[in-house]
Formats: C-alpha cells, structure tokens, sequence
C-alpha cells in the first residue's frame, strides 16, 4: 500500500553529506509534484559535528512535523545519538545503516525499529569519486519510489558547476545505491501525487522577505542573529535591484531606529531579529508607537529566555511582543499559520502597520523560518500604498496628530512642503508639541488605542475550523500541528472547533466571541512555559469560558500525537 | 535641488513659534541661531531640510526650527537620521545633540556613523554636563568637577570626540562656539557642503550648572589656519589640543555615499527563483 | 471649628521663593508634630518658569494628595493659570494674592473660591531685604495656626549659613505676614496633634535609599533619568561611607550589566531608573532571570509611554516589569503602599532577591518617589545576608544549578575554593554548562519557576481591609487615595474591602483568593490607560468574579473624591 | 595575594573539561592556550581569577576555563567586567570576546571602559568576522569583503581599536597572535601586572568564514621596540600601522583604581539625617 506521507531523517557526521542530499530529495520530490518540508539539525559546533536532514513529504501541503520518522538512514553514526529526541522512531520505523560505520545508538534502536545494514561506503567505493551519501539517496529515493529521472536531473542542476567528473560520479553513486536491495518491499512507496499545481519551495524566512518586499518596504536594516539573519541575507541583493536599501546596523538598538528614521522619510520600513534583538528594540518600539510611525517588525522566536537556544524554536516571545515597552502602548502583533502564511501575513503587517501608523511585530519561529517548505504559488500581488498621506497643504495649517474618528491622521514627508511636523516621544498636542497637560495626554493615547481598536480587519484576524461544543486556539507553529492532529480526531468521531489566531494584538473580541459562539471549553495550545496565549486570552476577558492551556516549553516541536493525546483525554474529561 | 524661482530665504524663516525651554543665557540659542542662519545660505527651502536629536536640553532644538525633524530617544538620533538620509538621499540632514546624548548613551552609534560616512551633519552642544537631568557629569566633564552624583569628582579621562571621530573615520571635523554664531554658521555651511559625515562640535555652555562656562568666551581661539587631510597628524594635533581651538581641523578624502539605485528588476523576476 | 487636614498650594513664578517656604512650612508643622505630604510643581523650562508647592498637613498620616486645596497662595500669578488642573479648587476655598501682582487666572476664580488681596510686595517692602515669600509663609502659618517660635526655628537653621542680616530680615518678613489680616477667621486652623511619635521627614526616592542599604545593597549602578536619578544621587555619597560602590554608567544597558557583574561577586547590587531605562535593560534583566543572579531594579515610574511625561506620575510600566525580556523568564516585582512603606518594600525586595537567586523590580512612581512625607520612624533593623552560600566544597562537585525542591541552588562566589561556575544566559544543565536539550531547558524552567511559586512569602504580600462583598485592589500610589475614599464610603454606611497588593509576581493567587473570600465583586483601581493590574489579574485566573477596572491615565493624581464618586456609583450598581 | 604555600601552579589547572565547539584550527585555540599559560605564570589559583565574556565563538572560551566566568550577553562583557572588579577588587577579573561583540554592539562600552580605567584587562579575538553567526562583516572587516549581507562588500572604513583605545584613555595597549601563544601569554602577564585598564587585541583566524587568515601567519611582524607613552604620538603610530605589528603599544600613566574604602559609618549615623 502507497502512503499519502512519509518521514526520513538522513543523518551523519558534519560532512558527510546529509543537508546535500537532504536538499536534493526534497527538490526531486517537489519536481514531480509532491508536497515536503525540510529542515536541518546539528550539534552545538560552529561547524562540523553531527547533523540531520529532516524531511517530511507528501501529496498534499504538509505543515507539521511528523510523529515519527518512517526512516533513518545514516551515513554514519557519530553523535548521532545526540538527535534521538528529536528524530523519534517507532517499531515500525526503519533504521538504514552501514555495519561498517559502527552501531546505531542504543537509544534509537530501543524504538523497536527494524535495522536494515546496508553497505553505503562500499558501494560508493565501486564508484570512481562516489561517495557514501549519494549512495544513501539512492537507496532513499528508490525506498520512496521517486522518479529516479526527476532525481538525477536535480542532481545535476544542483552540482552542475562541479564539472562532468563530479557529476558522473554522482549518478553512478546514485544508481549504485538504488540498485541495493530494498529492506521493506516497498512499504514507504509514496502515492502519486495530485495533478501539480504551480508550486513555490521556499523558506518561511524567504517568505517573510518576499511579504515584505511585497507589501512595500523598501528599507531594511538589521543586525544578524539567529535564526533570523537569513531574512536580512535573502534580501541584501534584492533590496537594491528594487531601488532600496539594505544596512547593517552596528546593534538592533541602531536598527530599529534606522528604520524608524527611514519611515519618517515616506519609506515603508522594517527590521528584523530575534528575541535578543527585540528586547533591546523595545526603547524605540514605544517611540514609534509614540510617534505614530509606521514599521514593521520580524521576530524570528527562538529558545529563551536570555540567549537560550539560538538555533531552535519556542512560542515565548509572544509577552514580549504584546506588553514589550514602558507606558501604555498597544501596537500590532500578528503570527503567521503556516510557512506559507509567511508571505501573506508579512506582506498584510505591512499594510497595516502603513495604514494605521503603528508599529507591526510579525512572530515567526526557528521552525517556520529555517524550515524550507513546497507551498502553492502565490499569485502576484503587490500592495497599494496604504500610508494616508496628506495632500497638497496650506501654511501653518497641518496638524499632525490631528484629532479624528479613525485616530488616523494625515502624513506628510520631508519634501511637502508647509506639511513640517517634529516627531516626539514626549507627550504632545495635535501639533506634535510637547505637552504635560492631561488632556492632550489622554486625547493622545485615546487616539492612538482607537485608531487600532475601531479598524475593520475583516475576516483575516484567524482562520476558523470545524464545529463543535469545544474549541482549540493557536498561534504560529503551533497551528500545523494541531490541524493535523484534529483532523484525526474528527476521524475517529470526535467534534472540534479550531481558531488558529493571526491578528493577536489588536485581539478582535467580537470575531472571536462569534467563532466560539456555542462552545462549552476552549483549550489553548503553544510552546512555551506559561501559556502565555493562554493568559493573554484570559487577560482580555473576550473568551466567555473558562480558558485552559496546554502548554509546554520548546526546543522540541509540537507533533500531531502529543496533541492527539492531549486532546482525547481533554475532550473526554 | 536649488530652484532658481526661489524666494530669498531669511534665518528667520526657520524658525518655529515654539518658545524654547532654554534657560536665559543658554549656549543653545546660539546654536539655533546659526543653524538657522545656515540653512538661509544654503538656500533649500525648510521643507527639505531635517533636524533630528535625542532627549537633552540641546536635542530640543528641532522643535525650534520650521523643518522636518524628530525629538527621538535618549541617543539614538544618529542611527534615526542615517536611515532617514538613506531612504531620501534628497532631504538635507542634520543631527543635533548634547554630550550626553552624543558621546555617552549615544557613544557608539557616533563611532559608527563616523564609520558609515553618510552624508550629513552631526551638531554636538557640548556643555560638559547632563542638562536635562540637573547636573550630572557627561563623558567630556573635567575630572574633578563635584557634583551631587559624584561628590569627589568623576577622576574620569574626558573623552575627546573630535579624536575620535578621526580616528573612526569622520569625513568634516570642526569646532564651533556659541558665543559666536556667525562663524558657527559658517562651519555649519562648509558641514553641509562637504561629502559624508560632517561632525561639529560646539562649545555651548550651560549656564544653570556651568555657569563657570560664562568665561568660555574668554578662552576661546582660533584653530588651524588650514584644516589637515591625514587622519594620522590630526589625532596627534587633537589629542594635544587644549579643547578651545575653534574652525575646521579636518577634512577628509571620502566620497559622498553613493544616491539610492534605481529600480532594476521586478518582483516578478525576483520571485521567479521559488517557482519549482 | 479647628480641622484634622488642609491642603495649601503656594505659587509663583521661579525666584519667587515657593519651594523654600514650602519645605520651612512642611518641617515647622513636623516639628509641631503634625504629618504631611509636599511636592512640587513646575513648568516646561529647565530652569525658572512657574513653580508651585503643594502641601497637604494633618494630624494623622497623610497618603494622598487631597480633593481640593483649601488655599491658594499666589507671591505673583505668572502662568500659574498653567496648574489649574493640579490645583484644584472649590467654593470654599481660598484665593490668596497680591493685587499688585495681577489678577488670580479665570480657571481658578471659576472654582467660586473666595479672593482675599492681601499686599505681600508692599508689606515685604517695609522690611530691608524682606522678600513677598515670606511674608506669605507668615500669612500661611498663621492661616493654619502653627506655633509662630517653631516656624522661626526652622527658618534660622535652613537659612543660617546666609548669616544674620538675612535672618534677621526673613523674621521680620514672617512677623510681617503674620500681623496682616486673617482673611477666614481660623477656618483653616488645624487640631491640635496627637502626641507625636518618633518621625522621620523623607521623600520616596530617599526611603528606597535607606531600604535597599538596609537590605543590604553595597553596589549600586545608575544612569541619570528624571525622576529616579535622586535615589542615585542620594547613595553618592553614602555608599563609599558604608564601605560599598556607586557607578555613573555610560548608559542603562551598562548599568544593570555593572549591577549583575558586581552580585556575580557575591555583593548586593541595584539599578535604578525609570520606565525608558527599564526598556533598555530588559535584555540584562532575562540573563540575571536566565543565569539566577540576585538583583534589585527600581523603576520610578512616570507618564509614558516612550519620553511620555518625565515629571509626572502613572503607574504604566507594571506590563513591562512583569514581561518584559523575550522568552518564558519569571521575577519578582512590588510595590510600595505608601511612601512609608517604600522603606520596607525595598528593603524586603533585597531580601527576596537575594533569597531567591532573582532580579526583584521595585515599581515606585513620580508621585511617590519625590513627594516629601512625614512618616513614623521605622525601627532600625539591617536584614541578615539572605544568599544561599555553598558551603566547602569538594573538588569538582559543585553544581551551580542543581536541582531541588526548593528550586533553589547554594551560590558561591569567586574567591570560594572548588566553586567555580560559569553564568551562562544559554540554556544549560546543572553544572551550567550549555546544552539544548529539552530535558534541561524544562529542568532549569521548571526550576526557575518553582522557586518563586513555592516560596512562603507570609503576610506581606499585601493589605488587607474591611470586609463586606464588593472589594477594591490597588497598588503603588493609589492605595493612599484609595484608602482615604472607602474611609469615607464606610463613613457613609457602604461596606467595602481593600486590597493593596505589594507583591505583584508572583501573585499569591491563594492567599489573594482568601482575602477575597465571600466577595461577589472586584474593581481593580489604577493609574494608566489600559487597566493593566486588572488585566494581570484576569491573566491569571485567581479571581474567582469577574475582574472590573477603573483605569485612567496619568499625569493628575488620583484624588479621593474620584475614587468616592466611582466606587459609590460602582457599589450601587 | 600570592601565598607562599601555594603548589606551583601548572597551565592545565586552568582548563575546564568542557570541549570547545570551536572549529578545528580556530583561532580563539592559541588564546585558551595563552590565557591558561600565563595564568600559571601570575600564580594566582583559578578560583581567583573571572573570566568573562559576551556571545560569539570568541566568547564562548569562558567555560574551557577552570576559573569563575560569565558568558553574559552580547556587547556586555565589559559593564559586567567593571561592576564585579568594582564590587571585588580581589579578583582578577579578565574580560573576552570577539570583534562583533566589542566593537559592534559593545563599542560604547569599550570607549567608556578605556575612559573608566578599571585594574582589568580585555582581550578581543579579532577575526574581522562574525564567526557564530556565520560570516558577516565585524567593524574591522575590510571594506571589499564580500559575504552574503554585503554581497558589494561594506566600503566601511574598518575601525581602529588600537587607536580608539589610546585617544579613550587605555593604559595599557598591546596587538597579539594566536599563532604565538608564548608570545601572547607574556603580552596577557604584562596586562594583568600593569594598573588600570589593559587592551589586548589579538589576530585572531576565522578559518572556517575567513580562511584566507591563514596567512596571517606571514604578515605578523614585531611591533615596537618599546612601548610608548606619549597618547598622542601612540595614536598617530597607530593609525598608520599597518595591522600586522605585535607587542606592547602603549603603556600609560594612570594609576590604579582606589581599593574599596572600609566602612566609616554606620546606617544608624546615616539615617539620622531625616529624624525630626
Ligand atoms: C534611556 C534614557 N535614559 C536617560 C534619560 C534621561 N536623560 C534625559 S536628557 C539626559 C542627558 C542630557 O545630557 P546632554 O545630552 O548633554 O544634553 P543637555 O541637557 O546637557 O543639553 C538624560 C540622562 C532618558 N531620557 N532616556
Ligand atoms: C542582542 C544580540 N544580537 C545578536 C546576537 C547574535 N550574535 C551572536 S554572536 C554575534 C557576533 C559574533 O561576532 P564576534 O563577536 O566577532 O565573535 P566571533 O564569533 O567572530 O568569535 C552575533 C551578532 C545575539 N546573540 N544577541
Ligand atoms: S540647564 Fe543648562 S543646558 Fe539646559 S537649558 Fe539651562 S542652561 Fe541650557
Ligand atoms: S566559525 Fe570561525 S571563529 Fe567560529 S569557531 Fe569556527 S573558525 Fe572559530
Ligand atoms: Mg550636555
Ligand atoms: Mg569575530
């Protein structure tokens, strides 16, 4: 029987090989229509060590990790014991080896898994230049029952520059490995994919840049960290070519002002980082809340608090980005739901934070970001400019913080003339002068909540799911998961309902009252220590039942069973 | 950029009708005075021009003035005015401040700036002292100045900005006084003029907690009669400077940063490298 | 009929003197044996502009700024109009100025209050070197009925050092004012007061001072910010006296850096700022919180957000020092009741911090920390170093973060033979040696977190009153007008409870749960935009009614009355 | 300090067991290698000595060290540095880290730290490179290096340190090699012996983002024959050195920071002041 998905990690030592072949299965796959998500582990070296490739295929749009891997292949075995919890294996799992490169780790074989030797290094030997990994993709590609054409055309487009020998090499590697003997008759053969549609293979970090190039921005600066300097990196040559620009700020205290100070100048504008960088951000986030300037801001979360782990993922930055910054300052946080969310919810943080005039935190997290993904195609669509600027202007006339309805008010930028405004964190009147009257201070902030508060941000604040009398809320990574694990608890006859948020600040209460209408218990799921969704939730007042959480720190994702175990148990408490 | 069918500009359309909250006698109204007079000569009308500080005393000058500006935060106002300058290559920007603002909270994005060598013009009110904050010292406070937050003296080397800023790769370097706002504003105009990163310091003092300042006036003195072009001689000339030489003591070889480039490609050609 | 309280404002432009009459007004009725509060107002400028002294005396504790003032005495009336809003006025009241100075402004004569000229210029004129002030505090004293020899006291000792020829004119300049005519006839006279008490005259901002030294705290680090640099400025000259370290950092990204560096070496240490410095020090903050270091944080709080109003109060940085910093990262934060209370509190903030391994955040404000207030002396007792010190070590035994059921770790410091450890802001492992494996991030998490939760922190959490079914919780600065309105509510037959919540994280939620026993009704009362107390308390779920807030911001205090019509509205409802 | 009891001390007893995930060949090898040497030579016992550090490959050497340490955050090893040597001047408190981290994001404190003239001293393993983020352009990185970020190269001028920390008030100023952990382990025992705050920068190799820093081994040369002390002829040496040159620069004149005073008062004095 073929399977609608399927799981590998493919492991070794660093340079062995395993991102390479990783990259190349993956792309063979998308090539002849399937669906896949990939992302890479390694040890705590700056370089070398142990890694993995993880992959995850399948005929329709996967966006979670899986539960289990239905395969391990290693290259070979140092260290590799290091990743058992994060490759986890079960009895019907299959763990490929080479006898000659030692044992598989007892942790690892404890699953139960059917170890299958096959002899990698030695075939490659056979093979002028061939080497062991290209074997293993052999095997794999053949285990899978990938076009082996599809494959060796990937293969030489990716190694192409190596020069003929490398690439013959390679294919004779290739074909040496799928001619082993296949340890399971075919039980990993995936189906056949769905008729193609046009299809993207992109990271969330790379969709996040597009969204934003999309929505507008023309300005970026940052300083790197991880795991987000690949955004800033994606778009250093782009950035130009669009009539932009691109810096690299000598701290995030820097960056952010730079794009506050490029924001002032008309310019859409953005910065991106990581917990770290948005903690030292907060000084300025409050100015340009202040200030009512427009900026769009990237976290890509990884583990915390303090420097805690840089190269994995975790939901906790989600306090920090709602409540981040002294005084009372309400601003815009949205979270994509999937990968390829990315794009979209980027490029609407970006209308939004121009259109309202406040600054727009985008949470994304190590998984999304770094996790490369086959998503369908995007149609192209760029924004209008979405800044309501002033039009031609008497003298002496513009008032910046004019007092309206919305709480929007007209902008202008240096070059209009009689529109001169001086942007001021201190509280001020309508005129942007500093004041320390309560009535321009309450006039102020009043404005400023409303203009968030009063906006119609119509049906994309979440994505509502199923029925039902109890509800699951998510945010983030958290969302794939989820979905996957209800869609198996409706098939075996349970009811739910799933609000995946992707607006959470400004919370739309009424939206969300009326997606819950009818709903007896409301659990809420994330990756972090304190549910702190959870408490935001119960901090808003919004959600009419008592609020439960299921919540759980990183670096581990979030897989389907975990949830479906939780939930079964929860639904029938 | 300078319209010919431009009416003649006069110091005082630059002003604002915001009244200063300068105390009587501040060195900080001579500033305004001489930028305003500045801008008159360059002749952009004030709605090209930008003022943008930080939070002092000094960094309240934007207000003041009829440009563009912002009243930022707490040392930030450099990295706020390089990315202004650099999304609008065509606005003229000018970055002002005190000594606290600049070389203490600040300290860092100044070196940076000076290594970054956009093009504008960075105005430091140097009085020696936290303002704002009712007397405390700042990284150019004499060693033994007694205060209440440091009753036996700060025993700290002052800092020497102009050096530093040779050293890290300013493009104009000058010293300016209040005192005499013809000659600053003269600076000011050459600042802006010359390409890259142009910084000023200026002697202003702060007659509530200085008010040993007032004899400034008597100390100061004209600087090098020809401002050097080696890095190298003008930190030695600097570093064994008294601190009241006033005129341009640098000025370097660096070009302008280049304008913004002109779009090139499409988002659609751009994005063409997803499509599977 | 003699009063038990009376407020009087003192204004003038600057030079006029108001400050210096206020704070001789202030330590005569002291040293007479009354209580009272002082602070001050003053304009935009830097320097000079308009001023005023507000005072309010009593012959019991005063904790509030009062309803209305009695008085108003004006040495001349430029742009005092300006403080219309912070003076409040009522029929009753009396407007004191001199006609040659001008006419008193609209907005204050619309009150209704009585005008009563009285010629202070021309009656300082006929004393040589008498100045109009004090004449006025001549006039006022008498208003008052405080004892005419005490008041002269503490004229000559706050103006001896200026020599005889000045005393003896400001003598005569007070006698002066004296002899002028009553304008009431006594109706402001004050009771006679209670026996006094031991009494200390002293500012928040000094109080915390004097806890944090008697807490233990041997290095302080700071920048200047208005209106926290006092408490710094304040421990200058102290600290070397009492064998410790004050540090003027370059910036507060520097100053907690110094502050956590020093308790690294096992010394006590603090930060102090307000809330755009706090921003800034959030970073730091989720290392010391990450790594356990023991440290202290003051925030003074002012209007916000960003510059927002650097001299006036609001209680809207509670958001922030309760999440500020990315990633999952639990402190403690209090607040002071009182400015009485700001002594202890801090003092006992050191305690906690150093007993649990923790950055403890003192939330005082604007209001609190620069009003002078005359208080009980409190007794004299230095706490006991509260460190959990290793003991002698065997080599190579030590495990800085090993786990306990306390969740707390013994500490050494360098100098300790075999203690050696690394902080680390990295996730770790007991040893504190970097790791990402999920089983020590949820350890040192759940570690970090137990600590806190199942620390017995007593009684003090906060003040408890009343009984009755509705009640009220508050913090910081508003406690005292609080407590002064459901005085008088109860007066007026209402039976209400009061909660003055102290220690704000970790919220006792059981002990909060027992003091809120039987309630059918909450109002959380609080001086910021968002109710973010109310919205805290809802987060966490232990307030078994639906949490109701009275939230306004800053920069007016809360005065009584507001509180009296709200809550009997509220009550009634 | 030293007890005349103490067994002599051997560079092994400063290494910790925890392996470094520095790539084969890094640089920041030779620096463990010197640190742990000359510690020896001071003969003070590990448990006196702190080392800490900010983030970075660089920063991580803390923990291969058997002494107390603190990997902080990054750009702060120098204001945690300076409040534990304040709080325990006991200690000898040795701050590490990269070229990222001190001169990027933790620039402000450096100038400020040379200003401070803390007893410490502050190693900088220069790669020119962001090594653990992997491969940005650092402050000093040459303008024309290209790398993803900069695919045109920065065209920054890359900082001085050397200089930058003579004009802020350094007092002592040396340039190492790790490919000469002898050499280096003297220039770390002159730091530690020398009074106030000692800046020791040290060529680095990144092999694995800058592997053509392997020929940095040929282009090191000695420095000058003799420190100097003159600030002013040190910084125009220095800015026209040519990056290379090892040894002691500088050497300066100020003393020490003063010891912890005793305790003169007691609270019970100190309080009295506000009794009615
Ligand atoms: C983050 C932050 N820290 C501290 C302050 C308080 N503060 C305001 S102005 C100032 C110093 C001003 O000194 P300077 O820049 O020399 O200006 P001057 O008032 O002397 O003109 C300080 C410390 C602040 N506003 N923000
Ligand atoms: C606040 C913050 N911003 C960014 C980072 C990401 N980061 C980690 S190390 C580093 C640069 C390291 O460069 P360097 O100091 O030269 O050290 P090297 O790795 O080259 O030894 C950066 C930017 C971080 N950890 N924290
Ligand atoms: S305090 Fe000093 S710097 Fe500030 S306005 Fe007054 S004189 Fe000027
Ligand atoms: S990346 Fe460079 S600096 Fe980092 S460990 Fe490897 S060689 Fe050393
Ligand atoms: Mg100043
Ligand atoms: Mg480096």
């Amino acid at each position: 029987m073929s399977r609608s998905t399927v799981a590998i990690a493919l492991a070794g030592s660093g340079g062995a090989g395993v991102m390479t072949i990783g990259s190349m299965l993956l792309e063979a796959a998308a090539r002849s229509g399937y669906y896949g998500l990939f992302s890479r582990l390694s040890g705590p070296q700056v370089r070398g060590g142990e890694a993995a490739a993880l992959l995850r295929i399948g005929t329709v749009a996967v966006e979670s990790q899986p539960d289990y891997y239905d395969a391990l292949v290693a290259i070979d075995w140092g260290h590799v014991e290091r990743f058992a919890t994060e490759i986890p294996l079960q009895a019907t799992s299959l763990i490929v080896g080479d006898p000659r490169m030692g044992e598989p780790p007892e942790a690892m074989l404890a699953s139960g898994a059917t170890l299958w030797k096959l002899p990698f290094s030695e075939q490659a030997a056979t093979v002028r230049g061939g080497r062991p990994n290209m074997v293993a993709l052999g095997v794999v590609s053949a285990l899978l029952g990938l076009d082996p054409d599809e494959l060796e055309r990937v293969v030489v487009a990716k190694i192409g520059a190596k020069g003929e020998a490398i690439i013959e090499a390679s294919r004779a590697a290739l074909r040496a490995g799928r001619s082993l003997p296949l340890p399971d008759g075919g039980a990993l053969a995936l189906a056949s994919p769905a008729d193609p549609k046009p299809r993207w293979l992109i990271s969330g970090n790379e969709a996040a840049a597009v969204g934003a190039l999309r929505g507008g921005i023309r300005f970026v600066a940052g300083y790197p960290i991880t795991p987000a300097t690949e955004v800033v990196e994606w778009l250093a040559p782009v950035l130009p070519e669009l009539g932009g620009t691109l810096l690299q700020a000598e701290d995030e205290l820097a960056a952010v002002g730079m794009a506050v100070g490029a924001s002032y100048g008309g310019v859409p504008a953005m910065t991106v980082t990581s917990g770290p960088g948005l903690s030292l951000m907060v000084e300025t986030l409050g100015l340009a809340i202040a200030a009512e300037m427009p900026l769009v801001l990237i976290d890509v979360m990884r583990g915390g608090p303090s420097t805690g782990i840089p190269t994995k993922s975790e939901q906790s930055d989600l306090n920090l980005a709602i409540y981040g910054t002294h005084g009372d300052a309400p601003r815009l946080v949205l979270a994509p739901v999937s990968i390829a969310d990315t794009l979209a919810t980027t490029q609407w943080s970006v209308e939004l934070a121009e259109a309202l005039q406040v600054p727009a935190i985008v949470l994304s997290d190590q998984g999304m970001g770094q996790t490369r993904s086959v998503i369908d195609a995007p149609a192209l669509h760029d924004s209008p400019d979405s800044r309501l600027r002033a039009g031609p202007l008497e003298p002496d006339s513009y008032r910046r913080y004019a007092i309206t309805d919305s709480g929007i008010s007209p902008m202008t930028a240096p070059g209009d003339a009689h529109g001169q405004w001086i942007g001021d964190g201190l509280t001020h009147n309508e005129r942007g002068t500093p004041s320390s009257a309560a009535k321009d201070h309450h006039a102020q902030l009043a404005k400023r909540l409303r203009k968030l508060e009063s906006h119609d941000f119509g049906a994309r604040w979440a994505e509502v799911e199923g029925d039902g009398e109890v509800a699951v809320i998510t945010w983030g990574s958290t969302v794939g998961p989820t979905r996957e694990a209800i869609a198996r608890l409706v098939a075996s006859g349970h009811r739910l309902r799933h609000v995946a948020i992707r607006l959470l600040a400004p919370l739309q209460r009424e939206a969300l009252a009326a997606a819950l209408r009818g709903v007896r218990r409301v659990i809420v799921v994330e990756v972090n220590q304190a549910g702190q969704l959870a408490q935001y939730l119960r901090a808003t007042g919004a959600i009419p039942v008592p609020v439960e959480s299921h919540a759980r720190p990183g670096p581990l994702p979030l897989r389907p069973r975990e949830l479906v175990e939780t939930l079964s148990r929860w639904c029938s408490q | 950029m300078n319209a010919p069918t431009l009416p003649k500009l006069d110091p005082k359309d630059f002003k604002s009708d915001v009244k200063p909250i300068w105390c009587p006698g501040c060195g900080d109204f001579g500033v305004l005075a001489a930028l305003t007079r500045a801008s008159a000569q360059v002749g952009r009308p004030p709605e090209e021009i930008a003022v943008v500080s930080g939070i002092g005393c000094s960094s309240r000058l934007p207000a003041y003035t009829s440009a563009y500006g912002f009243h930022g935060v707490h040392g930030r106002a450099l990295p706020f005015a390089i990315g202004l300058k650099s999304a609008r290559p065509d606005i003229e920007v000018i970055a002002v401040g005190g000594d606290g603002d600049g070389y203490s909270i600040g300290g860092n994005h100044f070196l940076h700036a000076c290594r970054r060598n956009v093009d504008l013009v960075y105005i430091v009110m140097d009085n020696h002292v936290y303002g704002m904050t009712k007397g405390q010292p700042s990284p150019t406070t004499e060693p033994d100045w007694i205060c209440n937050i440091a009753p036996a003296g700060t025993g700290l080397h002052p800092l020497n900005p102009m050096t530093l800023a040779v050293a890290a790769g300013a493009n104009f370097i000058a010293r300016g006084f209040t005192g005499d706002p013809n000659g600053l504003a003269r600076l000011i105009v050459e600042a802006i003029a010359w390409p890259g990163f142009a910084f000023i310091e200026v002697l202003s003092p702060c007659v509530t907690f200085r008010p040993e300042q007032k004899d400034w006036k008597h100390a100061v003195h004209a600087g090098p009669a020809e401002p050097l072009s080696d890095r190298a001689r003008a930190a030695a000339v600097l570093l064994s400077d008294d601190g009241f030489g006033t005129g341009i003591f640098f000025k370097g070889e660096r070009s302008r940063a280049h304008p913004l480039p002109a779009a090139s490609r499409t988002m659609d050609d751009i994005e063409r490298r997803f499509a599977l």
